[in-house]
């Protein structure tokens, strides 16, 4: 199968010896929606040994507009986005040892899945599993790629242990924004461009380029016409508790995890945030409006009609999932109204 | 003189790309909750913050002719 | 199918009327290859009313390492690009009208096919139709976009007739640069960082939010960590023959295409640039050196077997390919080797 | 001074990303020719140029201070 990979060994930081380094690599893939998707396919086109995918959630009618593997049967089918990448991943390249796993990306799970892995990609669509994912790369010592979107922004940043600050050097705290594609919407041209970055940046690291490496943090606004690389070399913080010398790895920990609870003897399940939060709910109710659910709210909650759900927010955070029983379901469903 | 660049949604909040102010003296934290307070913006204190196109950490202060960006980190993949 | 294309209407520039314009729009597609493949899939997906897709080409072994809508089985079966491309398509979004034209996108074509069409989308691989594209675009009045890309270099451009200058003034002659993707290879991030910005200039003309259309040149390096916007609006030429007042759409005339014959009595075609090019052999031959095929040179001509053909080119950039009679294939073999 | 920058594969041919020369006075083209030989570049004369980001043409001559920046265009898709 050398033809197949020709114009990929012709572009010279790549080259043979480059491609024989991918087929030896393992990438796990965090996510199979939009980024997902994209970026899995970017892998596995280029050849890569093995490619782990993660994800807990099953193919909408909502996801085609911009999740490049998937097609209207998979739709009609249900099936879980895993195994709908992995069967069109396979009819892309047979070469390619390429797992599903359908399953929510706990920091259990990330421990165990993370064991001979040489990169990590991540594609989900919450900063929890994000700072999870960015524990994980530090105490296993494994590079790993940020990438985001919402709208026509996104953002893509590489970090790896030992040399670049983590996410959680940058980000102090866990940002609850009220913004998420299922609330500020998304186009698929800010999904390609954040795999560009990532599927790039990743390459690099697989080829072992390392001098190549983007040492900056990339945001971009295709609408808006907007690119930016910020330095983020002196952001590194020896006291950070992910990557500094007292690391403690706070986000795989029980008590900062987002906890979830099944309401004795009801069909709803209770999600609460590692921290209270002050949503602004005015805010919130607007963008549920735009998403053209039923909605009734005071200033103390915000109450959201979903197909087969009823969602209750509270202004600290909290949120009540009525019309499940389903702990990873409410959690997902929470995750995409609050990001 | 200070531009202020607003990046994404905070544009739109903002109304406008960017706005020149004094913020010389002034450290992030206490420029965003003035830029916060005169625009009637929400989501500023979540942002991530840059001086020329440097990353910046709450207690930095602006100096005369620094340009600083405001880029708010998201969650969608 | 409103569920479906919920997440782009959410997106304040699209909304409900925007959405309802792209689904009235005709998009013109020249070239099925990466970025062809790329830039159809977002538009199908983004719910375009109609896409004409044209390619000359079938699809190789070579191709699957970026060309996103196809798979193993395609290449077994030697499909047409632009039939394959459209068999995907339909399975993704059947809403849409598509149209595969499996041909060499002649300026005698496209004139035909333009008839209706919103918005061209170049996907080719060379100048050549590039340029006519431009002249079409200006006689016809309707917006382009060019985009390519080499290595993990890219480049993209919107041109709106009567109000941007046009290719030709930024480029007053044809480019012969003896690098494409089958000399000096490509990576698929790049070919996604183009798509990326086509596909969100699209969509700006699409729902026709003219302010938002980018009135700079783009390019970027993905590997070297490079990205600029280069100001065009002082480069438009009252003089030019494409745009300006006397105009004459000079690639859409005979004398100024590319001349192909088949030499009487042998098994070879003839190809022959509109003007005389001083190419560079000894680089040339470096880059076919690179791409591994047998090849033998003087300081007049340089010769490469290929897999069924043996390509004789010359210093003024004409070239003979020998083992067909095929002009269309003949031009995609000059065109792959010397863009 | 004048700071040149070379994007793509005119990076990998000039051997560095950017030099520092002075060039003011001379055009596009005559700079084009000067730097194709003085470094030994093939492909400059086809390259776009930009002065301080904005497109230059053949004729326009380059002022004390100037970026300039050499962009290769490419025909691959």
């Amino acid at each position: 199968m050398t033809e197949r990979y020709s114009r990929q060994t012709l572009f010279p930081p790549i080259g043979q010896a480059g491609q024989e380094k991918i087929g030896m690599k393992h990438v796990l893939m965090i996510g199979a929606g939009a980024l997902g998707s994209g970026n899995a396919e970017v892998m596995v086109r280029a050849g890569v040994g093995k490619l782990t995918i993660v994800d807990r959630d099953y193919i909408e009618e909502s996801n085609l507009q911009r999740q490049q593997l998937y097609t209207e049967e998979d739709v009609y089918e249900k099936l879980p986005k895993a195994a709908a990448a992995e069967k069109r991943l396979r009819a892309i390249n047979s070469n390619v040892t390429i797992r599903a796993v359908i399953a929510d990306a706990t920091p259990d799970l990330l421990d165990e899945l993370v064991q001979d892995v040489d990169l990590i990609l991540d594609s989900t669509d919450n900063f929890e599993t994000r700072m999870a994912i960015n524990d994980i790369s530090q105490k296993h010592h494994i590079p790993w790629i940020y990438g985001a979107c919402v709208g026509s922004f996104g953002m893509s940043l590489t970090i790896i242990p030992g040399k670049t600050p983590c996410l959680h050097c940058l980000l102090k705290k866990i940002p609850i924004q009220g913004m998420t594609c299922d609330t500020g919407g998304i186009i698929a041209p800010a999904v390609q461009m954040v795999i560009a970055h990532q599927a790039a940046e990743a390459l690099k690291i697989l080829v072992e380029d390392w001098d190549a490496v983007r040492t900056t943090f990339t945001s971009f606004d295709l609408w808006r016409n907007q690119y930016t690389n910020i330095k983020i070399t002196k952001a590194k913080d020896e006291g950070c508790l992910s990557c500094g010398e007292a690391r403690t790895y706070p986000f795989l920990q029980n008590e900062n995890l987002m906890k979830t609870t099944v309401l004795c003897g009801r069909d709803t399940v209770q999600v609460r945030p590692p921290t209270k939060q002050n949503l602004d709910l005015s805010h919130l109710s607007k963008q549920m409006q735009l998403l053209g659910y039923p909605m009734k709210g005071n200033p103390y909650l915000l109450s959201v009609d979903m197909e087969s759900q009823r969602i209750v927010i509270f202004n600290d955070g909290r949120a009540l999932i009525h019309g499940t029983k389903d702990l990873a379901q409410a959690k997902a469903i929470y995750n995409r109204l609050l990001g | 003189m200070n531009k202020l660049l607003f990046f994404a949604h905070l544009k739109d909040e903002a109304g406008k790309e960017s706005i020149t102010i004094d913020a010389a003296g002034k450290n992030v934290a206490e420029l965003k909750a003035f830029v916060a307070e005169q625009h009637g913006m929400t989501k500023l204190d979540s942002a991530m913050t840059a001086i020329n196109e440097e990353f910046a950490e709450d207690s930095d202060i602006i100096q005369e002719g620094d340009t600083i960006a405001f880029i708010p980190p998201v969650s969608g993949g």
